[in-house]
């Protein structure tokens, strides 16, 4: 299928059945129309196409700009001092530097989820064939691929198919970053528009990644029993040749999978990665292992364990080079986007790549050739282990006082570090002999390696960190569920209604990266507690490490504990951070599966129906990347709130409602047509909280939606109050808001909900039937 | 360090910078002079002492005397009651400072803008960030921090200083009020 | 032609000639092959295929980075204090972090081109349809897409056939944005050759755009005697009803001169233009008027002259509907880049839109259809001409007076001026009456208005600077050749040899923006200048109108002194900024129309050629926006030295030679194969002066290549000594590094030269047969 | 305007900035503690005049003295010329300075490299970057500025000052070296 039309001229064509000539065929677009269901309004929709529905959901959630800078500093005018009224030498103002800002990080995400999307898709149609049938959970999943299919109106069945929908990324993708130029868009919220339909395109293009590699590659297909896997530093057997992979886009990582099975070598060779492509290649063989997220690659490559190390895209730390020459590990980079400056050895023969390695002549090389790697990674491994001996870079507990001895106490460490932690406290309690304050810091350390260039002194502070908690590191042991894909249509059918009715109180979705506020512990305990409490727990991407990184009384892991389907108390890993695209998948599929609503290329309407009626949240605890961004801004065009950590306020804007503000939050009631009050909820659309505790609060009362039942609401509304009350003490200020009528007050707080809301003048008001677009009125389809 | 960088060696802070409290009575003359000033408590206040004596305390001190309401984030709140003192309001930092920027905003009371809030406690920088907000868009409400660390991003600030001077500097505060 | 795969099923065809079930054809990829030429080594190059060429030039000319800031903030794991050594949170040292934020800037500017490119290319073929062929120049003009032939390998006969083209031009872009994203790309050189690579594909999209637009729209058709048309404040008949059209993409704007022409209203309405929107309509109509750059928008707006204001995209102040509501004129913006947050009228009828303007209910309207654009402007104008009286917020005498009284002479606008124009001393002046000052500084004002945001006094500080200078602008009554598009074959065949051979000293481009140090006038200078030294002056964008808004002793502007022919002395207006293109396409079909070099695919033997042979300079004396950077990037890779004005070193880093390091120019000498000291010729391939002085004195010295003879080196010497002793003082002090041989000696500068060459310890040396290709040696064509 | 922000206001420096010269001693002890300096002066000097007598002459006089090579840009070279002082070398801003940050480079004689580069008369924001590509690229060379306003990126500046004191400065400067 594909959007341009064709045109071409066939000079001569013998055949067993005829003979032309100058056949000329033009064809104004090829489509393979197999799908019955009407095109909607708005198939492959333009920068402007779904403006007016961004517009309503800006109206109600307004930008707080929080301006990380004071400048601007994109052109050569500048750079221009925007403070307050402020003007730049273009004329913009603060509001939309700020919100231009945040376009070009969204365009940023978005460019690098559908370049890899490109990569990966031109890798598995090398591989497979551009026929190769995409299937992404077999008989179990009829649709697909719910975001193409509500964004682009179109039905993808093959890898071929997916093509011209990344051709139509491509084209929004350079329109939107077009729009950031010096003097062109002036208006912040039309940024802002521009940012959600950045958002959008980024889903789509995730969900083309993960539906490629899915189907190409074998990965669980939508699988709620999709293998456990190990996770974390203490499950590396030291004693083998161990490989590393780092990054996102999988395709080397398997080679090297591939070519360990075909050599026979598997069981002598430790396969360990992080981030993404440690994810994705437990999908694709159970038996690697995930180190940990992003956090951990100076502390895991300082140990020395790896003995080769192989990266490809995005979130790589960009020191990977001089780290791996620190441990005698050779590096090979497989990634155009990412050469790193190494020399291009594609074109030369394993041998002469290995024995370069070996010989410690070359340090690293540029490979782009992923079966080459995986023969070169292999090769390299085991013939550069036994000489490594896993040559650590990490000080002895001697060497660490004696470093701990030069400390000035200048406090330039803390001041660098990104969470502030009491790092010169603990040097000088080291210094004493008391490793306690550096251990206590590992569990908060994100592994930056900042505190390290403050120091002038330089000591290497991290390392000093990572030594102390050796005995922590030994025992980093979990599990986690190997990333499952997409959620089936079954599944979706059976949890469509006790979602939209309430009784399941919510889906939350734990994605995204390790810029955490308190490390990596805060992910998992907020995942346990939502799914003791019923929720559907999603997790993704460097949080779905996090989530296993913890166990409980009982020494389970969060994927032990609870079930991997997409059920009320599930915890339900969907994989790497393209995977995100089946969260919103699944809100999509409730709206179109379950509800029926027509799903091709009718976005505002599904979406319309998600904001008012699927109580989802995402949380990005530690959310650090612009790919989080776009992310997040996808799941915003849906109307999905995403909650962030309080690193989170340097995206520079919040989308925060105004509960006290009643004229906004009128919705039409599609039965009657009427504006009637939907209550405040959900109340914002991103959200930085300060602590844990205030994000679960949040959480729990960001699922109420408009068209809540009653029993579903009361059920929220317990929830809420008793997070509240445990987290926040005593009953929260606006409970009053969110009760409608009697039957919303939880039956075993009725009392004090009774005095609550006797307290606040509080009337019963009815529930509508929710919509924010006027077309929708009478216009219920299914009835 | 210097008193005037940002504590973040990297939260280089725009042409507009905050003016320092050095002496308590800068701070006390301040206060008094606002008409509606507002306090914004965050969690890390909880690990802090003035003199012996936790920090909180001091806070709910000066917000008695100086008649100043105190919303509270989530994380604080259960300190405060447990204290027998009933924050105005339990509120995110974003929420409370995103309603600051509304010059329509009638309070927490429903009667009169803010003129002057007062934070304290936030990580530093999502306080930073926070505060850059209100810089620009809350030209009404002057903006005062009283952590230990500069908060350029303030009207007014203290400078980096010592936990002594510090905690010397805020106890002063709250007891010259009531003169 | 495509180059995508299409496989397509018919059920049935029922046909005169045929009947056909299930028929099924697979066409792994459709080209209309009717180019003889071979296909070269890199059609459609991908990141790193000329990555090797890249490093190349960046071993000689290593840049030199100049961090515009200390930090970086495009994550939330910032901000991060990258000085000196010190590393991000992502491991990103300082060259990487400045040449990623360069990538970001060419990114940008690519994108902005290429999706000009595809609006505009989208436009015309929905009015000339897709089988609209390709004429740029008729007969005169073969090679009708130097560059896309040159890159992607393809020869494009129709206006469809651009459309893969672009096709592949948002590809690489979505890649290339995506290598900046956090802890990706690593080294800096490797961020440098993806910022070549982004100006490679921006220059095919402003070639698409152009030779779209050209074939199209009719403007003319390589044309050296392309009519003169009005330029400056000065010529718009302010008796009229004046539309004012600002932008790049000229359909709204030719849709105006169209409807005009229909109601037979041209006559009574003037139709002006700022920025290239201005110079593409013209194209389309010499009737209409220029009325100066980007730096005359808010001075030409608060002039009150205006009575419609429409919009497109790229280059317009953001504050533009501001200033539009202050003199009451419409505002009506029509791209979908550029909304402004007005509401979307697309589908209102003409009347009730312009009730609206008239009615002044709305002061502004977003229209994304071009014809009805059309009709509503001129039927404004028409309306509010009248009511409006030209409406002009410039203070009078009495009121500038007044407002310089209130200045404190606190400093605070000469500190915001990009300038540092001395705006209090002017004020202070005319607040005693005297208005010489402000008068003054109209000439270096750049029109930003940044100097009005700063004052505390609210001064209207532009206002007052124009309103002193009023006499000057009635008099800006200049005129410009309008853009005549690409060079003709017989052109190229007739300089190519002089310019080779350096009886031409070189060609010099004059582009971009007008972020002038000391106002237009000295690129009008610089111009004529060269002009007057038979150099070929090219000029485009908004320098192309500063070229033009000076007159000589014998009130002759640049324009009407010299010729438009691309030969010896001729001052080539090309266009707008996508017209740029031609002048790359220029020193492209010197090597391959002259030398007869393959072009096709051949991207590093073009450009191996341009670099060693064909003495182009580009000078972008204002270079301000993104696009200026890519642009320049896109030069640099072809091997074009690019010098920039001051302000020039807030792009973050040169490109600068090592004349003193021999070891830096040695080439191969494609006769022998050995390497040889080529000379450092060009010395620098991105270069900023200080003065227009500095800057001639390079640009001369920069047109220099190792492969010129004898007489063509003494011709270009004779150009660098002369202009140097004048402008600087004395023979440069590098004589002795340019003269290989006796012969190189200028003439009537032999005994001042030979007394030089005698302190220097000069040898002779031989003059190459150049190229830094290996694979060249031994394999020059046409012997 | 305060003595220690940007001259132009949004040209915000990092986290490291330059010491002041307040006194003329400052800024002679670093001249004749430096072992090979050298001075870079562009085209904004001509209008300066420091007590009387043009900036220039003062420069010279400076050159002479303390023995500094000048290099000059393209369209100052004329007016040393013209006063009979040779410069050692004529050459863009960005040449010398990129020369500058080479290690290996061993100043314009073939000798050793330079500790020390004395900045003036370049505009303002030019200078800005440049010296911000020496802060960074340079560490071996200490930078100076003789400009009238503060330059955050030297190691060493003047601050915002008026002609007058400004003026006395560099005559000072001047006169003390022979001392
Ligand atoms: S883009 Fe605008 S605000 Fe930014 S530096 Fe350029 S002129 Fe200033
Ligand atoms: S930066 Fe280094 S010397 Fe300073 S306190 Fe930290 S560890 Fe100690
Ligand atoms: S490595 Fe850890 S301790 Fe050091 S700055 Fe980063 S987070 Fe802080
Ligand atoms: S979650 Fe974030 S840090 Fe982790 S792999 Fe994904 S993008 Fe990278
Ligand atoms: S926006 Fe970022 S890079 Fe630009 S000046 Fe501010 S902190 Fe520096
Ligand atoms: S991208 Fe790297 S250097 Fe920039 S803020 Fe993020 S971690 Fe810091
Ligand atoms: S900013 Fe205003 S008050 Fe200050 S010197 Fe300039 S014109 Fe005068
Ligand atoms: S408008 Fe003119 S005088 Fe004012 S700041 Fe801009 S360039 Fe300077």
């Amino acid at each position: 299928m594909s959007r341009k039309s064709v045109n071409f001229t066939i000079k001569e064509i013998n055949s067993d059945l005829a003979q032309f000539r100058d056949l000329n065929i033009t064809i104004g677009s090829i489509t393979r129309e197999r799908w019955e269901e009407p095109m909607g309004p708005t198939p492959y929709p333009s920068l402007t196409t779904l403006r007016s529905w961004d517009q309503r959901l800006l109206s109600r959630y307004k930008p707080f700009y929080m301006p990380f800078c004071d400048l601007c500093c994109l052109c050569t005018y500048g750079k221009c001092d925007l403070t307050g009224t402020k003007k730049g030498a273009c004329g913009i103002s603060m509001p939309a530097q700020q919100s231009r800002t945040v376009l070009i990080a969204a365009c940023i995400g978005a460019a690098t989820h559908i370049s890899h999307s490109r990569d990966l898709l031109n890798h598995v149609i090398a591989t497979s064939g551009r026929d190769c049938p995409i299937n992404v959970g077999g008989t179990s999943v009829e649709v697909e691929a719910p975001i193409t299919r509500l964004v682009c109106g179109v039905k993808p069945e093959t890898l071929g198919d997916l093509e011209p929908v990344l051709d139509y990324c491509e084209n929004q993708l350079t329109q939107l970053l077009a729009v950031t130029h010096t003097g062109q868009e002036g208006n912040h919220l039309d940024f802002e528009s521009k940012v959600f339909h950045a958002g959008m395109i980024d889903h789509v293009g995730m969900e083309v990644a993960d539906i490629a590699q899915v189907s190409a590659l074998g990965f669980p297909k939508a699988d709620p029993e999709a293998p456990l896997c190990d996770l974390g530093l203490g499950t590396v057997d030291t004693k083998k040749p161990v490989i590393l992979v780092i990054g996102h886009n999988v395709p080397p990582a398997t080679a090297i999978i591939d070519h360990l099975k075909e050599t026979g070598l598997f069981p002598e060779v430790e396969v360990t990665g992080i981030c993404c492509t440690a994810l994705d290649v437990t999908r694709y063989s159970p038996r690697a292992k995930i180190v940990g997220p992003i956090s951990w690659q100076l502390r895991y490559i300082r140990s020395g364990v790896p003995d080769v190390i192989v990266i490809d895209e995005q979130c790589v730390r960009t020191d990977t080079l001089t780290e791996a020459a620190r441990i005698h590990a050779p590096l090979i980079a497989t990634s155009e986007k990412n050469c790193l400056g190494l020399p291009d050895m594609t074109d030369e023969t394993v041998d002469a790549i290995v024995a370069g390695f070996v010989s410690g002549k070359v340090t690293g090389a540029l490979i782009l050739d992923p079966e080459k790697v995986g023969e070169v990674a292999v090769a390299t491994a085991m013939a550069v282990a036994p000489k490594r001996k896993k040559h650590s870079v990490l000080p002895t507990k001697h060497q660490l006082g004696e470093w701990a001895k030069k400390c000035t106490q200048c406090m330039l460490c803390r001041r660098a570090c990104p969470n502030d932690l009491p790092i010169a406290q603990a040097i000088r309690l080291a210094a004493s002999g008391n490793l306690s304050g550096l251990d206590e810091l590992y569990d908060d350390c994100l592994g930056c390696g900042r505190c390290e260039s403050a120091c002038k002194q330089k000591i290497p502070i991290h390392s000093l960190i990572v030594a102390a908690a050796d005995k922590k590191t030994r025992e980093e042991t979990y599990c986690l569920r190997s990333g499952r894909g997409a959620i089936q249509d079954l599944e979706i059918r059976k949890v469509g209604g006790p979602i939209v009715l309430g009784e399941i109180p919510g889906i939350v979705a734990f994605v995204g990266c390790a810029n955490y506020p308190k490390g990596s512990r805060e992910v998992a305990e907020m995942c346990m507690e939502f799914a003791r409490r019923r929720y559907i727990v999603c997790t993704s991407g460097c949080s779905a490490m996090s989530a296993g990184m913890y166990r409980d009384e009982e020494g389970k892991t969060a994927y032990e504990r609870y079930s991997g389907a997409f059920e009320a108390g599930g915890i339900v890993n969907v994989g790497s951070c393209v995977a995100n695209s089946h969260i919103a998948g699944a809100a999509i599929k409730i709206a179109s599966i379950f509800a029926k609503r027509p799903l091709r290329g009718n976005y505002e309407e599904i979406a319309d129906y998600v904001y008012n009626r699927v109580g989802a949240v995402g949380v990005a605890w530690g959310a650090m990347s612009q790919k989080a961004a776009s992310i997040a801004a996808g799941f915003w065009r849906l109307g999905i709130p995403v909650v962030v950590g309080p690193h989170g306020t340097k995206y520079r804007r919040m989308l925060l409602g105004r509960a006290d503000k009643d004229a906004d939050w009128f919705v039409y009631d599609a039965r009657t047509g009427e504006k009637v009050y939907g209550g405040p909820v959900p109340e914002h659309l991103f959200f930085a909280a300060e602590t844990k505790e205030e994000a679960m609060v949040m959480v729990a009362k960001l699922t109420m939606r408009p068209n809540d039942t009653s029993r579903g609401r009361a059920n929220k509304l317990a929830n809420y109050i008793d997070l509240h009350k445990r987290l926040v003490g005593g009953i929260p200020q606006d409970v009053y808001r969110l009760v409608r009528t009697h039957a919303d007050i939880p039956l075993t707080m009725k009392d004090e909900c009774l005095l609550h809301l006797s307290g606040h003048d509080w009337k019963e008001s009815p529930i509508p039937d929710p919509t924010l677009l006027p077309r929708m009125v009478h216009q219920k389809r299914g009835d | 360090m210097p008193m005037t960088d940002s504590w973040q060696t990297a939260e280089i802070p725009g042409p507009k910078k905050a003016s320092l409290i050095i002496k308590p009575d800068i701070a006390d003359a301040l206060i008094s002079r606002a008409k509606r000033p507002i306090m914004i408590v965050g969690h890390g206040i909880i690990e802090y002492e003035v003199e012996g004596k936790p920090l909180i305390d001091c806070l709910i001190a000066l917000s008695r005397k100086a008649k100043i309401p105190v919303v509270v984030s989530a994380s604080t709140n259960k300190e405060f009651l447990s204290r027998g003192f009933e924050p105005a309001a339990i509120m995110s930092a974003v929420e409370i400072s995103s309603r600051l920027t509304d010059p329509e905003w009638k309070g927490l009371d429903g009667k009169e803008s803010y003129d002057l809030a007062i934070f304290v406690g936030l990580p530093y920088s999502m306080q930073w960030t926070i505060l850059s907000g209100l810089k620009h868009f809350a030209p009404g409400v002057k903006t005062m921090t009283f952590d230990c660390v500069y908060h350029p991003n303030a009207s007014w600030s203290f400078p980096n200083s010592t936990i002594k001077d510090w905690a010397a500097n805020l106890k002063g505060i709250v007891e010259n009020l009531e003169d």
